[in-house]
């Protein structure tokens, strides 16, 4: 038997092993529980870069839930499949790939970072629950199973923001995402309600092979959209997100990101392999690209007025998200389209796609780093931090690096996405390429007062104390110091390897519905 | 591995960017070395600027706080900003209301289009 | 001053710090008059910097009060070597109407060496920039002073 | 027709909780406006349940040639209640936290988080 088939049961089976084995770890002491925390989610980091590698050598990856063969999904005599099918294709293993690096390096900071509180082992089992839906999210080819992950990965997060319950602020904005949460799943679970009674299936592949655009689909598309967009924080919707953000604790705040991002993994499955072509006929695209503008814009420039760093971050996710959208929402402006496709329609998905890598990667450096800050200083406001440089060297240099990343500038990977999206959406209006750019100035500027007020500047008095964070928070950073820099040295080996295989794997609707209805189309 | 990024309409090369780094990096460190070291050190000339008067022993109060800065920007925006922070205004049935009404928009307007 | 070997015209260039010792404002105005359009002796190469560190000539206008007389020194000490003190208008030269005040410090030569005077209450820009032109000789003579003792490298 | 009676209450206990989450101050009322949600919700998986024509899906009672109906509504609803019910039990309990640091209920007076 081929060990490599089970791969995709595994990554979900791990981390919530993880999770229900950490009471008893944490019976052995601090010291196994921390081993234990590390070495799992470094297991997972593991199985995500298997199941890419076997994505990437042999196509889209099947696994049946409680199938005798584990890659059948139509067994004889059936005409679609009823079991809970787990689906990779190029994309989910991208995203599960840049999900565990993110879940790792915030594992590993989180050893020392909240080792001054109490209840580590419920942190640490939530940790891993919000991992494992995570990653349901990304690799399921199942619509409940998706609802059932996105709740997941919901309640393990409300209990992580509202971790630190003696500050009011962390219980109010676990609040205010918890009602927006249950509002947005519950439209989802109607949405997948309403898929299931058109065509009794709930197998993605399975509804998308049979799908055709009525008045029922119109509404579940919009319902889907909406939901979803409101989890990964577009402009409307996006109130809770600075809010959670900034009052989590970071270890935590990083893996959020992470999550968000599957959120919008979620809504692109929806838009383009659910939906595919048909989408073309509705207004969506153009929603999506508004939604992807409109974040943008009103997220950088609330951002550039805040002075509560992880608040300022918060905002910052908010207009990143919205350039994955802007990018992606124009490649399924050109989706029916060959021609429009072939000039700029790909090269705009490629960036989306890109971006998201890029963004989990920098946003989560940026917000251990602001984590670092809290650490040492014991406050997060920027009116009161300064001259940080000079005493914690390796958080400013981490710093300036993503920093330097999440603003577009050249050398750094966040440049190389942005390029793609810039010149992309030229082809369709130059306003857009005008929004993103002043976005991206913006963005420099906010980054720019962040860094001058917490690390430049003369010593204060209050803050003659302060040491370098501890060993495991530093690793933790560098993990992804370390995925930026070599996304900055090659990115052309990123981009044909890593990237381009996800964006075909979105793209190629009938590729995801072929794996699981056998070429039925 | 060091190939160029074609984006259809440009390229991007991270090599030549590097160059140019390298580059820029080596006019600032030389016009940097080029620069007097004839000042007297432990004097007044060691000392910044501080319109005249003593330097303040501690950092906090020589800083410039985050809020005041991009003042300017903050000020000529003034109404764009008004709105803006009213509707992050901390009521959770203002954000639940946006989200209605957004899905209802786009539920209503996807029957139209 | 390696910057000076490879460019001859940098000494002659010189960057004027103000330093208002408790004037009426008067010099002040005449000296604003002198970098307007008019006489623009920015086309010299001389111009009003925003911190000692970076000037050669410190124009000193008014007679020194009390309050004043430690700033004066500090940014008068803060100014690198070599330096020239221009006194503006008859205050500063000689304590003018205010001589023997009870807040006084004195002139400015009381507090720090001063070499080129500039009379007038207000002097005209003419003559404020004729003791600037002076200053260039004065400037000139230190330096030479100081590369002989071996300070300067 | 009597047949889509069952999606009209969905619709209305939909609205009736959507309404009660924008417009209640109380907390445990917006509670109860998301649990009236989640009911609405869960009906209309159930209301799902059956097709004309089809039999029941209990494989001993269906009988005869006709079709039997696939369980999995039922099994949908199952686990959306349940997953209803760790949020709830999550929600109040966050409620009671928010109780215990800002001394009120009222919606509005809990709002440090802003601008």
């Amino acid at each position: 038997m081929n060990w490599q088939e089970h791969l995709p049961a595994l990554i979900l089976a791990i981390p919530l092993l993880g999770a229900f084995a950490t009471p008893l770890f944490s019976l052995g002491g601090k010291t196994l529980r921390n081993v234990w925390m590390v070495s799992i989610s470094f297991l997972t980091l593991v199985l995500a870069f298997f199941i890419w590698k076997y994505v990437g050598a042999n196509g889209v990856m099947v696994y049946v839930m409680g199938a005798e063969k584990a890659t059948l999904a139509l067994p004889s005599g059936m005409t679609y499949p009823v079991r809970i099918i787990l689906e990779i294709d190029g994309m989910s293993a991208f995203m599960a790939l840049a999900g565990s690096i993110v879940s790792f390096a915030g594992a590993v900071y989180s050893v020392q970072f909240m080792d001054r509180f109490t209840g580590m082992n419920r942190f640490t089992s939530l940790y891993f629950l919000l991992t494992a839906g995570m990653l349901g999210l990304m690799i399921t080819g199942d619509l409940f199973n998706f609802f059932v992950f996105l709740e997941i990965a919901s309640v393990a997060s409300f209990g992580l923001i509202a971790f630190w319950r003696d500050k009011p602020e962390a219980i109010e904005a676990s609040f205010k995402y918890m009602l927006i949460s249950q509002l947005s799943a519950m439209m989802v679970l109607i949405a997948i309600g309403t898929l299931y009674g058109r065509y009794n299936v709930l197998n993605m592949a399975g509804v998308a092979s049979m799908l055709h655009l009525g008045f029922a689909e119109k509404f579940v598309l919009a319902f889907l959209v909406v939901a979803l967009a409101t989890k990964c924080g577009t402009f409307p919707m996006h109130m809770w997100m600075p809010d959670a953000y900034a009052e989590a604790p970071a270890g935590v705040t990083c893996l959020l990101v992470a999550v968000s991002q599957a959120s919008l993994y979620g809504l692109m499955r929806v838009c383009f392999s659910l939906y595919g072509a048909t989408i073309g006929s509705t207004f969506i695209p153009w929603v999506i690209v508004i939604f992807g503008t409109a974040s943008m814009f009103f997220g950088v420039s609330m951002a550039v007025v805040q002075h509560e760093v992880k608040r300022l971050m918060g905002y910052h996710s908010i207009s990143q998200v919205g350039y994955m959208l802007l990018g992606l929402g124009v490649g399924l402006l050109a989706l029916g389209n060959p021609q429009a496709m072939a000039d700029y329609g790909f090269t705009a998905i490629k960036g989306g796609v890109y971006h998201i890598f890029n963004y989990t990667m920098y946003k989560a450096l940026l917000f251990l780093t602001a984590g670092a800050l809290y650490y040492a200083t014991g406050t997060r406001d920027l009116d009161k931090l300064g001259g940080l440089a000079r005493k914690m060297p390796y958080t400013t240099f981490m710093f300036a690096i993503a920093a330097a990343a999440i603003s577009g500038l050249p050398p750094f990977n966040g440049f190389v996405s942005k390029l793609l999206i810039y010149e992309s959406v030229f082809a369709v209006h130059p306003f857009f390429t005008v929004a993103a750019l002043v976005t991206s100035i913006l963005t420099l500027a906010s980054f720019v007062k962040v860094f001058q007020t917490a690390f430049l500047g003369p010593e204060k008095a209050c803050f003659a104390t302060v040491k370098e964070v501890p060993t495991s928070m530093i690793m933790g950073m560098a993990i992804l110091t370390l995925a930026i820099v070599l996304l900055t040295l090659f990115p052309t080996w990123v981009l044909s390897n890593l990237v381009e295989p996800a964006a075909k794997a979105l793209v190629d609707q009938g590729g995801y519905i072929g794996a699981i209805m056998g070429g039925g189309l | 591995m060091w190939n160029k990024v074609f984006t259809g309409f440009g390229y991007w090369d991270v090599i030549s960017w590097l160059i140019f780094f390298f580059i820029a990096s080596f006019f600032a460190l030389w016009l940097r070395s080029i620069g007097r070291r004839d000042y007297k050190e432990g004097t007044e000339q060691d000392e910044i600027y501080w319109s005249g008067n003593p330097v303040p022993e501690d950092g906090a109060e020589i800083s410039v706080p985050a809020s005041s800065s991009y003042w300017g920007f903050r000020k000529a925006l003034e109404p764009y900003y008004k709105v803006l922070v009213a509707m992050h205004s901390g009521h959770i049935r203002d954000y639940v209301g946006y989200y209605v009404v957004t899905a209802a928009l786009i539920a209503a307007l996807i029957l139209v289009v | 001053m390696r910057l000076e070997k490879y460019l001859e015209i940098l000494p002659k260039s010189l960057w004027v710090m103000t330093c208002n010792s408790g004037s009426c404002n008067g010099c002040d105005i005449e000296i604003v008059a002198t970098i307007s359009p008019r006489y623009d002796i920015e086309r010299f190469g001389m111009k009003l910097v925003g911190t000692p560190r970076h000037a050669d000539v410190l124009v000193v206008t008014g007679p020194v009060t009390k309050y004043m007389k430690d700033r004066l020194l500090r940014i008068y000490h803060q100014i690198p070597d070599p330096k020239v003190v221009v006194v503006v208008g008859n205050c500063g030269a000689s304590g003018d109407v205010f001589y023997k005040s009870y807040n006084l410090e004195g002139p400015v030569d009381n507090i720090i060496p001063v070499d080129v005077y500039v009379h007038g209450c207000p002097p005209r820009p003419e003559a404020i920039i004729e003791g600037v032109a002076k200053a260039v000789l004065k400037l000139e003579a230190k330096r030479e002073e100081l590369l002989k003792a071996g300070v300067e490298k | 027709m009597i047949g889509n009676a069952p999606f009209l209450i969905v619709g209305v206990l939909f609205l009736m909780g959507l309404i009660a989450v924008l417009t209640e101050k109380n907390l445990v009322k917006i509670a109860i406006g998301v649990s009236i949600i989640e009911s609405a919700t869960n009906m209309f998986l159930i209301a799902l349940g059956y097709r004309s024509g089809g039999a029941i899906p209990v494989r001993f009672l269906a009988g005869g040639e006709k079709l039997m109906v696939l369980p999995t509504p039922q099994a949908l609803t199952l686990t959306a209640i349940v997953i209803a019910m760790a949020t709830t039990a999550l929600m109040l309990s966050l409620i009671m936290l928010l109780y215990r640091h800002y001394g009120t209920l009222n919606i509005d007076e809990i709002r440090r988080l802003r601008g």
